[in-house]
């Protein structure tokens, strides 16, 4: 799996006030530009509805008529759900194969088969099998959140030192010790960049399923207004999902930052400080 | 000293015909070794890479089952991990979301909970390794010799009695590394040790032993056992002198007949 | 007393479409027969027939074509009801295009809102004597904008679809003609399925849920300014453009609203009229009796209620909201 | 024979398991814990395979356009993300205002973009390989940016106590350097390629194995959309298996045989008038 | 040797006042440095860690900076990398995807268009490194010693005559390092090129060279400059002769006045 943390930390090392300037400088350029190109007419409003449409879109979606937010709050709560569930499974079922190397040898065919079945082709056959409740599109998410935390997990596991597994044997560590001081904190950094994966095709998952069979939801209220070909209002929901998956995207880099602290120089010496006063704090008080 | 029973109640670890082959036989990385080691002796492990230095220490420490032969410690037979053997790597292996008295107290953790005394105990280790103002600093804030420094410490927590350390300042420059064979020396005969200590390094298998064993490359057998003479302490000059350079000639002499001059593994 | 739930799978979402359903709801027909309806709204390429046949849905709208693909397959289905009589699937063109017969597609692209609208495609040449070989066929997808711009800028000669594909296209101002064959115009609309189980367990309820829908569909023949009041309501999003979401509801209510003696009247000739081209185009093996799937049972019940009392209620709506 | 028979075994066991697992499912089935309608037998679905590859052989044709969408979708997003990369690379600045744009393309979902993916690429194959594109550029992008600027500080420096040039930097450091990240990039990117593909055939394909796995499941034949299905999953292990092999084959310092076979063919190019070519080593010396 | 012009003609590296600050004059690394080495010496250079051995390096070869003073190579002033200065570093930095002999060939390669002299010239270098069977190996091929001896290779085809070696062997085992040395010293000698080797090891600083320049720790200060008055050829048994062990007592002595017993960086 690719790290996609670093690239994002690339981008937030730059985060001076004249470079968000100049940031907003080119948004405002290219906006200009496409509202030009379709006053023009060399973009068709029919795919490209003019920019100036789009924000009366989201004043009118999220304002006045304020008709988005029960859609947008389901969907993100079907990812937040879907995520949690498939990524825990992912983590959990890696834990357990990566423990064992039988169950890992037996299981692997599989899960190279599954990693390669394009996941929402399965969305039909999932709707089918768990029926129109909010468990299929629970289960669609899961499915797509599931691989790369599975992965990540796996890989930062069996990637331990062999030297710091013979550490704790020869501590006489349980398994259970091995497994949370050793092999859990080491797979950390891992397992997080596979969190971050998952959560940017989470969102991807969730309009799947909305797309597919769903009452409410931001994929619905696409379909609906693609449907009556009001663009304007289904730009407004694509590019919400956009901005959506943009933060959560950042989101996760930040909790990667204060998970893996020792990762970062600054975090570092930020918790040494903190351990360091609870450790007065306690030892002071017995002895 | 009073008489209790006979000499052997005084070796804490005795290996006869001990022997590990790898692959189902077609590598023997240790081949027929005998020996013992008395309590509070500090003995100094040499040999080529690959001769099976780390293999023997293994058995010892009960990580790896022997092919042949017998191996006890303090007359009980070696079947796994044991408390009263701890065991340190050439890489410090400290775990780098632990402050470093945090990667100390581990030992403790794992034996269940950890206590005031030891948190005290802890301390003092690491007071005495010359980092009590780095307790709660994180590994990747240290230096390569502090971090070895810390794993020191955490081996001396354990409480072990038997203490084996494979190859532990390789990674060292000479500098810190003297200095750290010092602190080590000092330690061990402070709490009083078994000591089973891998290295390359000839002038210091020889500046800290009681006994040297040298081994030869594959199948790795115990070629010869050089006695040191010289008294505790020992200062660090001690290595400029002419009797220890004879002693160095003499291990080196051993080696050399068993080792074809300069390949390297 | 206690309410029944009724799970009826359909294309699309609540919309001014399915107008019955949302002026059933709003005027309280379906709360008065004891029912709640849960829409499962679902993407066309999904076998709805599969949730009836393991009981996730009880109730499911569905095209001649998969009717008939059902029975084929040996599924115990009963059609109870057609809902849009005048939704027939057709041949559409852009109204600027100079095409008038479905003969003059000979060599032109041939555009399908889905796969499964080849057969209405097959069956409009067939009628002219030609075959699916004279022209070039090309799926379009049922995404509003492919689909409308393939209108407008005439990339296919014509497209073959069902009624509701052109709703919102015609809305938007975008003309759009039929030059539909005989043959294929009668074809029964999309229909209300259900199993012949479900048809005994809970024959009342779904009594009850065709009257409501057909008590629904009759308040846009008394006051369709009520329905679109209603509408505006419960689907804010097609009104976003008022003049677009009454265009809109106005075509759903031409393609909504029976045209038989009785509302949803089922039509046996038109059913056994259908088959031969589909046999001939190897969607059905072999032609089925109407008589064995068509239950006329629920729809005299749907039609049992008093049209005055209706009235009434929809004059005090109106007296109330507008 | 007894060699060949040792590593037979775990490929036994490996076989004993799946059959185990099918007979699990067909009791299932048969006890009706699992619902046939919607999941059919094991046995069904390979009466379905046996019907859709050898009697009436109408995969091979969706299956192959499949195959290409997805492809060249890979590769057109696989360039692209390789170009903006070492763009990036190159300059900082590029990097920066590049960099959000491709994280944003990256978290919308791919499926919202059919319409005017279509809309521009119309109903042919190329807007499905487009979209393809569109969705596998972004691990193909960090991936290779990631590689192309983690270049080994020492080796920089030493590359630039020779006094190289940026253009030597470059080709003879960076890339190679970087060419086990990218190919990585490129091994998630082909199965996110497909995935592409897959989705534009959903919503608009005339033919294709989407289109036919929803033909197939509309027509109620659930086992051979299943089929079709688990043809999706072959189609995305070969997939995966051609970039792995061009992995192998490019990035071959790798492995020992590989080496050991490049090794032997620069040495026999090893142009040099008078000096003799060096033998093989006479009795491989002992590596560790 | 004739007197061409005077003394100064043999100086090829001459620094002087030489300063080198970091974080804008935060951290001194190299403070106030004088020395100049002569045509063909063999210079070790030792220190703690982080006393600014490889800062000073790194200046000589051009690929830093200075801060202060001035510092020139044959006369003429350092202002960026030199073709008359190659260096090699602690670790291989082998390219993994090129042969051994590829390797070596590089600094040709980047000096222009490789000719046939190039390849017999590095196919002789190897030779002499005694790896001619491994010319067609992969880096990862060889063991860390034989990687040590390709780069020593890639360090002569640059044909440069003045080496900076940055603790070129300190990750490689006792055995090896030392028969690497003497091949160095072989080497260096043959060529007869001047030499800056940077180690921590006294022993092995002292058995190379004919001048060592021990340095301070920070801020780095070239504290003592011993001669090692030792005939060439030398050989390894010269390391247990009394007058090396004393020479090693008396560089260690400069050493332990400046430095506080065993801190390290
Ligand atoms: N798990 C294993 N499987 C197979 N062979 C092994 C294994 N562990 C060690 N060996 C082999 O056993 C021999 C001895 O290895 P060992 O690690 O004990 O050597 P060593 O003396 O510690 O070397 P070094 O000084 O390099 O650490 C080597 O030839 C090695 O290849
Ligand atoms: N790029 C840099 N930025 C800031 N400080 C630096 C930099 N490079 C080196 N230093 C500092 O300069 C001092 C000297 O570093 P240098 O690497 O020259 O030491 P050294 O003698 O080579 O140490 P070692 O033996 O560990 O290699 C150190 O304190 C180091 O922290
Ligand atoms: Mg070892
Ligand atoms: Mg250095």
């Amino acid at each position: 799996m690719s790290d996609e943390g670093d690239l994002g930390a690339v981008a937030a090392k730059g985060r001076t006030r004249g470079i968000v300037a100049r940031h907003a400088g080119i948004l405002v350029a290219l906006v200009a530009a496409w509202e030009i190109s379709c006053r023009m007419g060399w973009l068709d409003p029919l795919f490209f509805p003019y920019p100036s449409a789009i924000l009366l879109g989201f004043w009118r979606l999220y304002i006045t008529q304020g008709n988005i937010w029960p859609h947008l709050g389901l969907t993100m709560l079907e990812v937040l759900v879907g995520f949690l569930a498939g990524s825990a499974l992912g983590i959990a079922l890696a834990v357990c194969v990566g423990m064992s190397d039988r169950l890992r040898r037996y299981l692997k065919p599989y899960v190279v088969v599954l990693e390669a079945t394009p996941r929402i082709a399965i969305g039909p056959v999932i709707i089918a099998a768990f029926g129109f409740g909010w468990t299929s599109k629970t289960a669609i998410v899961m499915l797509v959140c599931f691989f790369a935390p599975f992965v990540n997990t796996l890989n930062g596991i069996v990637g331990v030192e062999p030297e710091k597994q013979s550490m704790f044997r020869s501590m006489g560590a349980s398994k259970v010790q091995t497994f949370t001081k050793l092999l859990w904190p080491s797979a950390l950094p891992e397992i997080s960049a596979g969190l971050r994966l998952a959560m940017a095709s989470a969102l991807g998952g969730a309009l799947v399923a909305e797309f597919i069979a769903s009452n409410a939801g931001l994929g619905v209220l696409i379909t609906q207004y693609t449907g009556t070909l009001n663009m304007a209002s289904a730009f407004v929901c694509v590019l919400t999902l956009s901005a959506l998956g943009y933060f959560i995207f950042r989101g996760m880099e930040e909790l990667d930052r204060i998970v893996v602290f020792w990762s970062d120089g600054d975090r570092t010496d930020a918790m040494s400080r903190r351990r360091k006063a609870a450790w007065r704090a306690k030892m002071g008080t017995t002895s | 000293m009073a008489d209790r029973g006979d000499r052997r109640d005084m070796s804490v670890i005795r290996a006869e015909a001990l022997r590990k082959t790898f692959g189902g036989g077609a590598v023997v990385a240790v081949d027929d070794a005998d020996f013992t080691v008395r309590e509070g002796e500090f003995i100094s492990l040499v040999g080529p890479s690959g001769c099976g230095k780390s293999t023997l220490l293994r058995m010892v420490a009960g990580l790896l089952d022997r092919s042949a032969g017998t191996l006890s410690i303090h007359g009980r037979d070696v079947t796994g991990p044991n408390p009263a053997v701890a065991m340190m790597f050439q890489k410090p292996t400290l775990l780098d979301w632990r402050t470093a008295i945090e990667n100390v107290l581990l030992p403790s953790e794992i034996g269940g909970r950890v206590t005031d005394d030891d948190r005290r105990k802890a301390m003092g280790l690491l007071r005495l390794a010359g980092l009590e103002d780095f307790a709660f600093s994180f590994p990747s804030q240290l230096s390569g010799g502090m971090q070895q420094r810390v794993a020191l410490a955490r081996l001396l927590q354990t409480g072990a009695d038997i203490l084996l350390l494979d190859e532990p300042f390789g990674a060292l420059d000479e500098f810190t590394r003297e200095h750290l064979n010092v602190e080590l020396m000092r330690i061990v005969g402070e709490v009083g040790a078994t000591t089973l200590f891998v290295t390359h390094n000839i002038g210091e298998a020889i500046f800290l032993a009681d006994r040297v064993f040298v081994m030869t490359p594959r199948p790795g057998r115990i070629a010869g056992i050089v006695e040191v003479p010289f008294e505790r302490p020992r200062r660090p000059s001690l290595q400029q002198s002419a009797e220890f350079n004879a002693l160095v000639s003499k291990v080196r002499a051993t080696f050399e007949t068993e080792t074809t001059a300069g390949e390297d593994a | 007393q206690d309410t029944t739930t009724i799970n009826a799978v359909m294309p699309k979402q609540r919309s001014a479409n399915y107008f019955p359903l949302i002026v059933g709801e709003a005027l309280g027909y379906f709360e008065e027969e004891g029912i709640e309806v849960n829409l499962l709204p679902s993407d066309t390429p999904i076998p709805f027939v599969n949730f009836l046949r393991n009981g996730q849905a009880d109730i499911a709208m569905l095209d001649s074509a998969e009717v008939l693909q059902a029975i084929a397959a040996g599924v115990d289905l009963n059609v109870i009801y057609e809902v849009m009589q005048t939704a027939p699937d057709g041949i559409a063109i852009s109204g600027d295009s100079s095409i008038t017969d479905v003969e003059e597609l000979a060599g032109e692209t041939v555009g399908l809102v889905s796969d499964r609208d080849r057969v209405t495609m097959q069956i409009a040449l067939d009628a002219r004597g030609m075959t699916e070989d004279d022209v070039t066929t090309v799926v379009v997808g049922e995404a509003g904008p492919t689909l409308a711009a393939a209108f407008r800028d005439q990339t296919v000669a014509a497209i073959a679809g069902s009624g509701p594909d052109w709703l919102a296209i015609q809305a938007n101002g975008i003309p759009v003609k039929l030059i539909t064959p005989e043959e294929v115009s009668n074809k029964p609309g999309n229909t209300f399925a259900v199993m012949a189980s479900t048809l005994e367990e809970k024959g009342d309820a779904i009594e009850g849920y065709l009257r409501a829908w057909s008590k629904g569909m009759y308040v846009a023949e008394v006051d369709p300014e009520v329905v679109a009041q209603i509408a505006r309501t419960a689907v804010p999003e097609e009104w976003e453009d008022p003049e677009f979401g009454q265009q809109y509801l106005n075509n759903a209510i031409r393609l909504n609203v029976s045209v038989t003696e009785t509302l949803g009247g089922l039509n046996t000739e038109t059913w056994s009229a259908i088959q031969p081209g589909m046999q001939k185009f190897g969607l059905i093996d072999e032609q089925v009796e109407p008589d064995r799937f068509l239950q006329p049972g629920p729809v005299e019940a749907a039609n049992d209620f008093d049209r005055a009392e209706v009235e009434e209620e929809v004059a005090a709506w109106r007296e109330a909201n507008m | 024979m007894g060699h060949l028979a040792i590593r037979l075994v775990p490929v036994i066991k490996h076989l004993l398991v799946f059959a185990g697992l099918i007979a699990l499912w067909e009791l299932a089935a048969a006890t009706g814990v699992i619902d046939v309608i919607l999941l059919p037998e094991p046995h069904k679905i390979a009466a379905s395979i046996w019907e859709l590859y050898v009697e009436n052989r109408t995969i091979y044709r969706h299956f192959i356009i499949t195959f290409y969408e997805a492809f060249a979708g890979f590769l057109v997003g696989g360039v692209l993300g390789l170009a903006l990369a070492v763009g990036s690379s190159l300059n900082d600045s590029f990097r920066r205002y590049v960099s959000p744009y491709a994280i944003l393309l990256n978290v919308t979902p791919g499926l919202a973009l059919t319409p005017i993916v279509i809309a521009w690429f119309g109903f042919g194959y190329s807007s499905k390989i487009a979209l393809g594109a569109i969705v596998c550029f972004f691990p193909v992008f960090v991936n290779t940016l990631l590689a192309l600027t983690r270049t080994d500080e020492d080796t920089l420096e030493m590359f630039r106590s020779m006094g190289a040039s940026r253009a030597q930097v470059f080709w003879k450091l960076r890339v190679p350097a970087a060419l086990p990240m990218i190919f990585a990039g490129f091994k998630i990117a082909i199965t996110t390629a497909l995935v592409g593909a897959v989705v534009a055939e959903f919503s608009q394909a005339t033919a294709g194995i989407g289109v036919l796995m929803q033909r197939l499941s509309f027509s109620l034949n659930m086992s051979a959309a299943i089929a079709a299905l688990l043809s999706m999953s072959l189609l995305g292990l070969i997939l995966f298996s051609l970039i792995e092999i061009l992995d192998d084959r490019v990035v071959f310092w790798r492995r020992t045989e590989r080496m050991d076979a490049v090794g032997r063919r620069r040495r026999a190019r090893w142009s040099v008038t008078d000096a003799a070519t060096p033998g093989e080593p006479q009795g491989r010396k002992n590596l560790t």
